[in-house]
């Protein structure tokens, strides 16, 4: 092994066609989209899906595949065999990607049609019989989207608390749930706008804690779930955050995903396998939200270039004015985002465990890319502060990544327990 | 001496703007921001709390002396209840106090009894342009003097209530020098152009205004021969800013507060966690001091010293602190504060708005 | 009543003195005593004490002649009459002289010949017949000192859990006391160079936690105490932070600070009374930190003036140089932390509870006065960063007033529990 | 690819310095401090590692190849020990690295094999200025070419090792533009005065030195006719200064923790408390952020790439982060933190240096 920092060539040709899609589908309707909150960006969703489609047929066959040469899940394990291979480089290339989508716009981003975070659960905890029953969709026919459902109105970062039931019902041989979720990204396009699926994390044990925490799937048009409502949003206005209701919603026994799917539920991954995810979704999130603040950087950098004000890389601090030092500033804090991004998703792709990481990039991107488009609108004055420019909607679709998937205190929280080698309990 | 306590006639009003503040402009926020327009009630309300007038002068139909310090506790409550209609009801001061602070007898008496009447005066002002760096002592809008009249030509944005205007404050360079005139809005040239959205305080409607060869008798130059000085309108325009942004900080921190000690996680409320504590902590030392800040640059103003710097100095902290504060209770409340349920998020925005608005509140 | 923002005038006429002190006494020797890290500050002591001596000696008739009248503390009651009174400045007074003497230098003022924080222990607790006996010294003679211990080398914030032991002796009437103390600012002035006296806090009951907590006076050379070490610092390198062993230190009975002076120590305030000394202790500190600040921020300006750079209150931000801008904040810092500072204390003064304001003020002044230092020496470059400029010594001094008085840390905390109406078991 | 694991060579290389630093420069950093000079043992054993060799071409006795990458590495071992010994290791860098880089064949003939020899060499170089604002490309101390001969005139502060040194490089401003003369100490007008005393380092004497009219012939001028390039120069020096820093914060970082988790107040360690676990864990990310940058920039410089502008941001991040470690390392230990007992206290006045430190350290 070496220190290496080098895009990897597909990657890089990847991105030119991704940064052509950003350019020229999602950034021309950014503002329209964001004026119209609870619109579908239509056009995006359909030049993405043969793409997104394709990608998730690779995941699942390679998922599959490994599945039957014994290894047991997709982020995990090393190469068994002692021949060199071909490192793996899907998460590298997804959060390539991701951040290039994001510097398009954030919140059609999160619209794209995929299996989302319920793949990464299921790809994760299921078993091979589950993930093709469930994934395969994702692999066909017209745009699906999956989503995860774990918040819930007196659970925030609390995931522990979840008050959501599932109850077995031995006549049926089915789980039936009850609970209510909120917060749930792609919630209404994954149940009621597609043939898409939710991951619905239920408690089968409240006195259990987290080991009674279960991940149920929930397909598009179950009885029993409701949509009850889709937020009206500071920022990311054009991705779909929905409320629902579960009202006695049965699903199949074998929903549960896990091996076995006893009715215990003993024998599934549970809680583990839910906070497993956020190794995973962690790092995309910093991609997000670093995209958000390339975003803003450039269009700070070059706008103000034509005013005059002209980067300088050599000249002692003293001799910058404020806004080329807080230009420098924005582009040292997206350099070191990106860099632990990158790092934290390197490690996943190697099979480590990069929790520590994960978290990481997670606090520094959030709060970089908060701080960085604040700037942006204030270094752009009153156009910067008008909706004349997208420096203010940037503003306010970056401030989602410092609290979705773990706020930036629950994530330095984590990076706390993991360097000092606390337990919860320890270091509450 | 040192001293941190209201007059009981400060209490009194402070109090009364408070309860304004409570029942009126918390009532109304949200509906106002959505549909980008201050309920006429609200507004009217506000005008007969008479604030504008009491800072008037008698012999023109006010009744009181203007006091800065005042002006900054009122401010503050006002900006507690609502930033954008706020700013609507404090609109027609961008015309009157200017007059009050530097016209000539004949302006002041032409113009000032009429922000002393029972209704909502029409009256406005245009500083700020349409760039990206803007400064008020180095405006793009001129202003040139042809024998007995100025032609003003230029751009505005940000210009309150423009469509419903029927005089106008224009900034405009002349010789170097920032002047501001009296425009009638039916002068020929003027021309209200497409309203504009700002991030925030959507209850403020603003619009671009073009001043397209606008000619005024010379004697519409705000303060005749003599003019204004900007620098010292701009000092009273930075204490109630940062007045107003004290007041908008510290409704996101109460909020907070109260959200963090209700809210519970793993079994207790978040505010008996540290990083939650200490984010409110220091929320409140920082408003505390900015609100000193501001104290004191009003009382120096007030006892006739030069307080620019002083005003500068705390306009720039509120400035600072009241992004910091409400992005902190935005953080507070988590994915409660990203939505808008809640007052959050809008706070955050107008949090933002303060460091654009030099010279757009004055009070 | 009024909000008013003036500077009393006999405050400035005897800040006018106390500028000249620090200017032509306190400033010329900075360096060398800051060399030599041990050596007395005896010009400025000798010149100081006439003016102390008056000083405690007004103080200590003023407080006796209030416990004649009824009232029992110094601090405390306000006015019984309802007549108007001249508003008490005391304090006021004192953290501007204070300030400035900082200002001068930090390590020297620490170095003043007074009652000190023992002064302050004795009036909030004492009996009005221990004021006399213990500070009538203050008043007269040599130059005396008074220090305070309650740190131990494993109790530092926790001042709760000292383990220093008060036994009563029956057959002597004395107490006998045990155990090590730390960081005893001005103690081996107080102990074993002048004839003052030292307040150290013991518990008389261990299992009695807080309550327990008893202040004993012990004075100058008082067999049983043994100073021990003098310790070398980062910074105010003139003042005597000493470390002492108590090995059977035996002082009579009714060196018990307080009501009754009883065996049981019951009646005392104990506890109480040394954390309602912090409400005036911590605005002093903060005031010494605001000095400091205030030296850095005006030799940076005024030096930086000379190469041209000017201060600038009227332009935009945009078109600051950083260092314009960087002034520009200190000014700024300084400006809050002073105002906190005097707010505290003319609560203080006028008999309000302070607490909060005394945390605030503490926790404003210890951060921005590290920040405005360590920025100071970085604008003045090469020069700033070397001992041939006074910048990176007062850098050094500074950092102490966001340790002492309760860090930074704990001072945060007593803000977030007066702001929240929670108890210390709500939040730790 | 991205990948973030070092060579095996490097693995070794970067343990054999932290034993180094671990045994020699941890044990010896508090004395060298207080008596303002490093051990002359530790210096040797220093040498005897032959870092600076490592990096010199084997055709003037070298064994290896410069890896800017490589010696960061080792680099924040070294910044981890202890910054002044090792400042006082590295100052014969100051003269050999540039004369690697830029020297023509002669240059790197005459002067290159002294540092691969077994005594520490006798050189230095002479960049600083006893100014308040420093620019290394904007230099006071100017050299005239005259003829076959240049001359120098000037003051520098900072030189380190300068009362032994044989040789000095001398930086100076020639037409608008910083190069480099080689000036041997004996040369008339080559003074060498008082000691400098900085904040922080005393193991590293640093003098000033006057050149007054130092005339030296013009093949003393570094790299000939093309001269030297001041920020390819300085974007090395950037890389190694920044992942000195690196190490410095490390030292703090780690023995925050340790300190933070041993230490108890209110019945348990103080690191249970989030305020205390939360600056630590800031810290640790802080530092793995500056680290990333120092080996972008370094593989990017390795592979030939324009590393300036990633040095540059690299270096100012490092100036800030180091100040913030090492300050909030004295605040975890408190009262302990102030005091010369524990080393917190001078990795603080050490941090504090690197702003001051461009062009100082070349590793």
């Amino acid at each position: 092994m070496t220190i290496e920092f080098k895009t990897p060539d597909e990657i890089e040709k990847q991105l030119h066609q991704v940064q052509i899609v950003a350019e020229n589908v999602m950034r021309p309707e950014s503002r329209m989209l964001d004026d119209s909150e609870h619109a579908r960006p239509l056009n995006f969703v359909h030049m993405m899906w043969p793409q997104m489609r394709e990608m998730e047929r690779a995941n699942l066959e390679a998922s599959l595949r490994r599945a039957r040469n014994g290894s047991d899940s997709d982020n995990g394990a090393k190469p068994k065999s002692d021949e060199p291979k071909k490192p793996r480089t899907a998460n590298l290339s997804l959060v390539h990607m991701i951040e290039m989508l994001s510097w398009g716009d954030a919140g059609v981003y999160l619209c794209i049609p995929s299996s989302a975070l319920a793949g990464a659960a299921i790809q994760a905890v299921g078993t091979p019989e589950q993930k093709e029953r469930f994934l395969r969709r994702f692999t066909e026919g017209e745009p699906k989207w999956g989503a995860m459902a774990m918040t819930e109105p007196q659970a925030g970062s609390d995931t522990s608390n979840i008050q959501t039931s599932a109850v077995f019902d031995e006549e049926t041989n089915e789980w039936v749930l009850n609970g209510q979720k909120i917060f749930c990204t792609g919630g209404k396009l994954a149940y009621a706008e597609s043939d898409g699926l939710i991951v619905v994390w239920a408690t089968v044990d409240k006195s259990a804690g987290r080991a009674g925490m279960k991940p149920f799937v929930v397909e598009a048009g179950t009885p029993g779930l409701k949509i009850v409502k889709v937020e009206d949003k500071l920022g990311i206005r054009a991705s779909d955050t929905a409320s629902f209701v579960l009202d006695n919603c049965r699903v199949p026994a074998d929903n549960l995903l896990g091996e076995s799917g006893a009715k215990s539920g003993g024998e599934t991954k549970g809680f583990k396998g839910a906070m497993r995810t956020f190794d995973a979704t962690r790092p995309i999130v910093a991609a997000s939200a670093i995209g958000i603040g390339r975003a803003a950087f450039e269009f700070a950098r070059d706008t103000l270039a034509k005013q005059g004000v002209r980067m300088d890389y050599e000249s002692p601090r003293w001799k910058l004015t404020t806004v080329q030092a807080d230009l420098l500033d924005m582009e040292i804090q997206l350099c070191q985002a990106w860099l632990l991004t990158v790092k934290a998703t390197a490690m996943l792709d190697s099979g480590d465990d990069n929790k520590l990481m994960a978290s990481m990039c997670k606090v520094k991107a959030g709060k970089a890319v908060t701080v960085i488009t604040q700037k942006a609108v204030e270094l752009l004055g009153p156009l910067g502060y008008s909706t004349q420019t997208l420096a203010e909607k940037w503003m306010r679709d970056a401030k989602i990544n410092d609290i979705y998937e773990g706020t930036g205190q629950i994530n330095t929280l984590i990076v706390a327990r993991e360097i000092l080698g606390y337990t919860r309990k320890e270091l509450k | 001496m040192y001293s941190f306590d209201m007059t009981s006639e400060q209490k009194m009003l402070v109090d009364t703007v408070h309860r304004y503040a409570e029942k009126m402009l918390r009532a109304a926020y949200r509906e106002a921001e959505e549909s980008a327009a201050a309920p006429a009630g609200t507004i009217r309300t506000g005008w007969e709390l008479g604030l504008l007038p009491a800072g008037i002068d008698a012999e023109y139909g006010g009744y009181g002396e203007y006091s800065a310090l005042t002006s900054a506790l009122y401010l503050e409550e006002l900006g507690w209840g609502d930033v954008g209609i706020s700013l609507h009801l404090l609109s027609p001061n961008l015309f009157a106090l200017p007059v009050a602070l530097f016209g000539d007898n004949e302006q002041k008496a032409a113009w000032l009894p009429r922000f002393t009447e029972a209704d909502f005066p029409k009256a406005t002002a245009a500083l700020v342009e349409p760039v990206y760096q803007f400064d008020p002592n180095a405006l793009a809008t001129t202003a040139e003097r042809e024998g007995d009249s100025y032609t003003i030509q230029g751009v505005k944005i940000y210009v309150p209530l423009a469509q419903n205007a029927e005089v106008f404050l224009v900034y405009a360079q002349e010789k170097n020098r920032t002047q501001a005139f009296i425009v009638p809005a039916e002068t020929p040239g003027v021309q209200v152009a497409e309203r504009v959205v700002m991030m925030g305080a959507h209850a403020l409607p603003v619009y671009t205004v073009n001043f397209n060869g606008v000619t005024v008798p010379a004697g519409n130059r705000l303060g005749g021969a003599r003019g204004i000085r900007m620098n010292r309108l701009l000092t009273v325009s930075r204490i109630s800013a940062a007045a107003l942004a004290v007041g908008q900080a510290r409704a996101a921190y109460e909020y907070a507060v109260k959200y963090a000690k209700e809210r519970e996680a793993f079994g207790e409320p978040i505010a008996h966690r540290q990083s939650i504590a200490f984010m409110l902590a220091n929320m409140a030392i920082e408003i505390e001091g900015v609100r000193l800040q501001v104290w004191e640059a009003a009382w120096r103003y007030d006892n006739r010293e030069d307080a620019s710097k002083l005003a500068m100095l705390a306009k720039q902290a509120a400035d600072k602190m009241v992004l910091e504060v409400t992005d902190n209770a935005v953080q507070v409340l988590g994915g409660h504060g990203y939505i808008r349920e809640h007052p959050v998020e809008l706070w955050l925005r107008n949090g933002r708005g303060f460091a654009m608005w030099d010279g757009l509140i004055i009070g």
